[in-house]
């Protein structure tokens, strides 16, 4: 057990995969040589050499292309791409294929993309999205979104290990910010089951990735107000934790959910229906949603600042839902 | 660098020499009739109403499948496509399978799941193609770079349509095929025609196999109709990648005979295009190779054409017996399991 | 006044815009000789020329690309996927090119991607999806599915003259079956305006394109049990009219969303978070939603059947919600 | 095809024959003074903690990006990349409003919203890039078939490094192009350098420029060093695409001489190709060049030097009286509005 950072943890359970499996290989834009744009693989090219850790051309299509077919021919592919926001240029072949092919013709394509994500840092429309909505969407595939150093090499090492491709997301903004404990062994933690990030009574926050903290930081701004807030880390979006969301709002009562990803359309909207739907007779306030609004990510400070979910707003959304 | 036009083949002594008997040939035109004769009861089903959908075949471009499929080593694996059931028959598929597949029934190598011929079997080490295309292509090239990453001595073949070849999936698969030397021969299929698309306005160059330059590997055009040219060009290009020597882009062409699919009666083709390469029908043409050539005698043929007779009517008839998919099964395998990564091709 | 299929509504609006305009043009594959694969711009070629209806090559990306620049130099584009299946291969120029632009740059993207999408006739994985939630999610882009033949054509035309890049989603499972009274002359209709297709007391189906249909017949079977439902076609996804679901909402109390893309995630989701957050205290059940599962389409018709949602399936979907 | 080498410009001659005159010759200078004035003032505010995110400079491009421009027609239009900021100040972008880009202000060109070198300005016919690349090379394809369309005496100019011609949307652009013979110029940036990744490793060709055969167009490489050079090119190629001849792509080669971005030292450079391109840096060059043959005095150089400073200092100074962006705006402009369609390039 040592403490880690959440960048440092996705890295140690890559490297442990790959002394474990020999099949397991990462390709992606200058994830050798150079140890990749966030140094996730820094010091891999020279331990696995430069045929388990490929520098690839600028072809995202490609990348992922390569992936699947590689899995199909028996490897444990892990592809980085550069910044999530360039997993569009790859879109087809997750839905296309990498998602449909085991339903049609009965083949695994054990893939795992890895997917730096989210913004709070400037990057502008491009390099601050937080497209994992949009596959959660996508029958076939898997999505992943650690809020912590342990479970972020816990899920990779379940994400690794199973038979579907899988989109790793990785907020950018924990990568060296966030630290904790980190079992040194390997281990895995299983998809679909939620963690209880902060235990509270009176309202639930269905979260995940960055928002986990922004919803833990408010809750303990309303706790001196006395309103009791669970903040619930879905850790993964598919599956998700349906029993988990649904205790929870029966528990309480009330509930909010809250993403960095925009609002119309977001995941949200999926938790916070099935709420609506199969926890119906026992809510004492309307399901809340507190998101980005519906625009591309800015870049100026301000801008941003006014765009993604502060503190501040989740604590006026449970004032809000404790007053209702 | 220009593009290299492959001969055709003429004698015998040729034949022996890049590896074919007697019975190799004669192989050849059992699964050149074979994929013909599925697509044409295909044809009959589906008037009958039997298949839903709409319907495809590859008329036309048999030896060029055929032929690319016999150059293959049996650990070869690749990505047929729309024209290519002679790929299928020829490493294998059972015609039963694929006459449940066009029907939609349970035993069909999609259980009904997908149509037409968006089949394979990764025992054979064929892979079912999507409808997007080129999409498979780019996945051939990510089948070499696991044959070059695990060093094994096998070849990924990735097949395209000339009008594909427009798409950027074709250019990024080639483009990493030849930056990192993989052991993958393309195969476009230019058939003149994307749908009613002709082939000058979806490219400029004149030959396709042209663009081979433009990523580092040598580039080849072989007539499509000549099933023992497209063999001998397979196997050459699939020998030099098992060798190391990367990849090749053979450029294989054909006239696609009908229309696009069965709706299109292919009236924006000129008809004189049509006669000319009825003339040169690859069937036809591999067949009176086989008599003066090769010396097929009557008995011989009858045969063949005997047994491929037979096998699509026992075929046809298991495939009828079919069952329809079972609706309670609709969301089995939408996604895999652990154990299923322990078949043979995950090991 | 003239009965036409959809499809001959889709066509005549097109054709309309294109005598009046001589910006609007059409690009897309076999969009010239052929007229289409479903021969929507059939004889348009040799109405208009080989250089205003464009057979392009098998490139989904040049045709969108090539668009929103023509767009750029102010044309009207008028680009046509051959199955809405296939924008998959343009999906990055949509999110990130046309989508962003006019929030980062102020250069505003008029394009017109006309999407025939649905299933209904085995056309299996591939031929059958309905993708536009997906795009819903995307700030920026505007989505439209007409579920008439007037709509069809009014809505084409709001569409073109629109600033934005709008996605227009064509039931192909409508083109040839329905068919409906359609003004001759030059019209368009709003987008953001919900049709009451059906009047209704007790419960509200909101839902769109072909499930329209299979939501009136469904209300129609009930109705000879007394149960009263109205069905709302919302017509059009990006802007989608919020007030009249909510309005509907409150006046019957009970919301049953339908769609026949696959559910989770789905536009159902953000439709039926909205109505539990916004009419929470008027509804005397549940939101329910029907969907198609998650899995992709498949091509056998048994299989097909039990995918898409079905008259039956929505019958006891309001028989559930009337005896709440 | 082999592409053509283009010759590097010697005489004064020669550069009046392609259409320079001495204010051009001095205006070339300034333009590439100002464009590395303003990356290095740009550094700086990064180093003051001014520049938020990251910081992108395109040091020893400036000729190919200046030398391009100078060669649009004022009607011509294009969308330059990361290491163009020569083709916005050579087509009259003003630097007090980078600055303001760079900082996120709400003058910059995107008004805070997008940041570094992802400007544009419609009414100099320069269109915003996107970070995706090289998504801009089929977007500037479509505004030449706009061109063509409308049978107007314009050309579209596509930017793209050699990194980004891995990409499938190069491909589909140029395919696009060259099937429609389009009146597009494409200009691949090879610097060498895809952030760490060399170009061996991006693609198989010798030259990029080779790809202009698998399009049906002509190729033509230019040592981006040679501002005079890369003009003289890229007029060739603007005028026959003006005049109907279909399009060039134009391989311009330098080394990029800092690192991907502020926080990359480059250490995966090798030492002695950054010395060896140091010596050939593009401005100084040029200075050499219009001192010795175009006998740029003194008091010329002083005039230009001091002039191009004072410009940024107050360019400097006007941006950072810009405003941040208020928040309230944060949702204008998600969509457009039906007036904005009445601006001049959309009539
Ligand atoms: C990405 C994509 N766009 C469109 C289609 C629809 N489509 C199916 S086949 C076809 C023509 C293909 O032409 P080609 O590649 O030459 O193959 P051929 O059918 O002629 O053998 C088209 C446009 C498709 N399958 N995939
Ligand atoms: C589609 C896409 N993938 C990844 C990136 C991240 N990225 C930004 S610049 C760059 C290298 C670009 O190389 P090149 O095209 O040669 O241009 P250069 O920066 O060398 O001028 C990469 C990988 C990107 N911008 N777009
Ligand atoms: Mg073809
Ligand atoms: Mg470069």
């Amino acid at each position: 057990m040592a403490e880690r950072t959440y960048l440092q943890a996705i890295s140690d359970g890559l490297r442990q995969e790959m002394r474990l499996d020999p099949r397991v290989f990462v390709l992606g834009e200058d994830v050798g040589v150079y140890g990749g744009a966030f140094k996730v693989t820094d010091g891999f090219q020279a331990e696995f050499g430069p045929w388990r850790v490929l520098d690839m051309p600028l072809s995202e299509t490609a990348i992922v292309a390569g992936a699947t077919g590689a899995a199909l021919m028996g490897m444990r592919p892990v592809a980085e791409m550069q910044f999530a926001d360039f997993v569009s240029c790859a879109w087809d072949h997750l839905v296309t294929v990498a998602a449909k092919q085991h339903y049609r013709a009965g083949t695994p394509i054990p893939i795992v993309l890895r997917l730096p994500s989210g913004g709070g840092f400037s990057g502008g429309p491009f390099h601050s999205q937080n497209p994992e909505s949009l596959f959660a969407h996508i029958p076939g595939l898997k999505v992943v979104c650690p809020a912590t150093p342990e479970d972020a090499k816990g899920l990779l090492v379940t994400a690794i290990e199973d038979a579907n491709p899988v989109l790793f997301f990785e907020h950018k903004h924990l990568y060296r910010r966030i630290k904790g404990e980190v079992p040194d062994e390997r281990y895995s933690t299983p998809f679909g089951k939620a963690r209880i990030h902060r235990e509270g009574d009176d309202i639930v926050v269905v979260t995940w990735g960055a928002m986990v903290y922004t919803a833990a930081d408010a809750a303990e701004i309303v706790a001196a107000e006395g309103i009791s807030v669970e903040v619930l880390d879905l850790r993964t979006l598919i599956p998700w934790d349906r029993e988990a969301v649904l205790e929870s709002a029966r528990r309480t009562s009330k509930v909010l959910v809250l993403h960095e990803d925009t609002r119309t359309g977001g995941f949200g909207a999926e938790i916070a229906a099935t709420v609506a739907e199969e926890a119906f007779e026992y809510l004492d306030g309307p399901v809340k949603r507190i998101a980005a609004p519906d625009s591309p990510v800015p870049f100026s400070p301000p801008l941003e600042a006014a765009y993604l979910p502060q503190i501040d707003d989740v604590v006026a959304g449970l004032r809000e839902l404790a007053a209702y | 660098m220009a593009v290299r036009e492959a001969e055709p083949v003429g004698s015998l002594q040729e034949v022996h020499d890049v590896g074919l008997d007697r019975e190799d040939l004669f192989g050849i035109y059992r699964s050149m009739l074979t994929a013909r004769g599925i697509e044409e009861r295909g044809h009959i089903l589906y008037k009958q109403g039997k298949i839903p959908g709409s319907f495809y075949t590859g008329r036309g471009n048999e030896a060029s499948a055929v032929g690319v499929a016999t150059a293959m080593g049996a650990d070869d694996v690749g990505c047929p496509l729309q024209r290519d059931m002679g790929v299928h028959i020829a490493r294998g598929v059972e015609p039963w399978r694929i006459f449940a597949q066009y029907m939609g029934r349970a035993d069909g190598p999609t259980k009904g799941r997908d149509g037409n011929v968006h089949i394979g079997d990764a025992r054979l080490g064929l892979h079912a193609m999507v409808s997007h295309l080129p999409a498979m292509l780019p996945v051939a090239v990510g089948m070499g770079l696991a044959f070059r990453i695990r060093e094994e001595r096998r070849v990924a073949i990735a097949w395209c349509g000339e009008g594909a070849a427009a798409r950027g999936d074709a250019h990024e698969g080639m483009n990493l095929a030849g930056v990192r030397r993989l052991p993958v021969v393309f195969v476009i299929d230019n058939n003149q025609w994307a749908y009613s698309t002709p082939a000058h306005l979806g490219h400029a160059v004149d030959h396709l196999a042209d663009r081979a330059a433009a990523y580092g590997f040598e580039g080849v055009v072989v007539d499509g109709t000549d099933v023992l040219a497209v063999y001998r060009e397979a196997k050459r290009a699939i020998d030099k990648a098992r060798d190391g020597g990367g990849p090749t882009l053979i450029e294989s062409v054909t006239l696609r005979m009908e229309g696009h699919a069965v709706h299109d009666d292919a009236s924006y083709v000129p008809r004189e295009m049509f006669e000319e390469w009825a003339r040169r029908d690859p069937i036809d043409r591999y067949r009176t190779w086989l008599r003066d050539t090769a010396a097929m005698t009557d008995a011989e043929e009858d045969e063949i054409t005997a047994g491929v007779k037979r096998l699509l009517n026992e075929s046809l008839q298991r495939a009828e017996e079919s069952p329809q998919p079972d609706p309670a099964t609709l969301l089995d395998g939408v996604f895999a399991t652990q154990d299923e990564l322990d078949t043979p091709h995950h090991k």
